[in-house]
């Protein structure tokens, strides 16, 4: 089981801001795919990963990166801060 | 090395003064403060979203990285969330340094981190719209410099 | 723009409260300012002549085409003369404009200048001895990158 | 009649601040030839003009420059401000 977050207007498409979902995908790019075959609302939040951003417990990452222990993985579009 | 995320309204005045008076003997302090911008005269509201548990620990790390790397010796953050009204301040940066250079690199490439690493997300509100802020390509090319 | 010479003593913190609520609304502002330092321990005062005559106006002549040139909303200059003891503010730079980029290179720029340009001479008092501070090839070099 | 000013070390090496002088020194070049002649503290400190600079009615001017209506002379060493 992970902890899967969305931020900004992706936590709006999807509706929900965290959830939880048990997975057996290898990469980020894998669990994306398990998201987007989900419903149609994450078939569009997820319709193009290069305008998104991943983090993997807390540290930027990349949609090729393994999953391999990691508990919590967040999804958002690029940041904006400053 | 002071980093705060908070919802509060904060006085960057009032936070130089204090920040100087840590570092005093240090030579150089540079200091960057952001305000929300209302160009047009239409903006009820600036929401900041950001990722609580990632945000200070990112910040953290960012800020002693830049430390190390410009030879700073204090470094103080200070970033908003929650909603804001035009013209409060929403986020500063301050940087002690021995020479003024790097008190400048320093501020300015913690500027260019915060506006394209920090998880933070903005939407300008206004009567009938909230839009969320799109990033800019120019501060990705920004903070690319900096690797170059 | 507000450009000010002066022996008496400033808070750069109080003049960034000032200078930060007079442009507001305008998104970025960067300060500077620089302390006297005593790096050995040894320094019983900073002594700083000024040519009276020219320091104003030729302040407030650079602060005008760094306005210009970095598309700068405001900017602030003090700067002090007379004697002056370690860890007390020597000057400070502040700077407004939309974005932030310009306001860290017209302060970053305003500071070269004064370096090389605004007619201030230092001299370290110590015990048993008083010396006239060198200008540092590095100035002089810093200030001629903006022209290229 | 022109006023010359002095500051910082050339200031001290002179002795003096200000000076009224009588010239018909075309340049800033010809002031100094005169100014060197007249003792042994103006040769000294004028030894290396490389080392100073010059201001002509508060403008920062160049040592070659004409004195043509010029009624204030400055001389200085680099300047140290910030």
């Amino acid at each position: 089981m992970i902890d899967i977050l969305y931020f900004a207007w992706l936590r709006e498409r999807i509706g929900i801001p965290k959830e939880r979902w048990e997975t057996e995908a290898a990469t980020v790019n894998d669990l994306v795919a398990e998201l987007r075959a989900r419903e149609e609302r994450y078939a569009l939040a997820f319709e193009d990963v290069s305008s998104l951003r991943v983090a993997l417990d807390q540290e930027l990452s990349s949609f090729d990166a393994p999953l391999d222990g990691v508990r919590e993985v967040a999804f958002f579009p690029p940041m904006t801060g400053g | 090395m002071r980093i705060v995320v908070q919802e509060a309204l904060f006085d960057p005045g009032a936070e130089l003064s204090t920040f100087s008076a840590a570092v005093a003997g240090v030579g150089a302090v540079v200091s960057f403060s952001g305000i929300v911008r209302d160009d047009h005269g239409d903006l009820d509201a600036l929401e900041i979203e950001h990722y609580a548990g990632m945000t200070e620990r990112a910040l953290s790390e960012q800020a002693t990285e830049a430390a190390a790397h410009f030879n700073l010796a204090d470094v103080l953050v200070i970033h908003r969330h929650g909603r804001l009204s035009p013209d409060e301040p929403i986020m500063m940066v301050a940087t002690a340094a021995a020479h003024r250079k790097q008190a400048f690199a320093g501020a300015d490439f913690l500027m260019d981190y915060l506006k394209s690493r920090a998880p933070f997300w903005k939407k300008e509100v206004r009567a009938g719209s909230a839009d969320w802020v799109e990033a800019k390509q120019a501060d990705e090319d920004a903070l690319a410099e900096w690797s170059r």
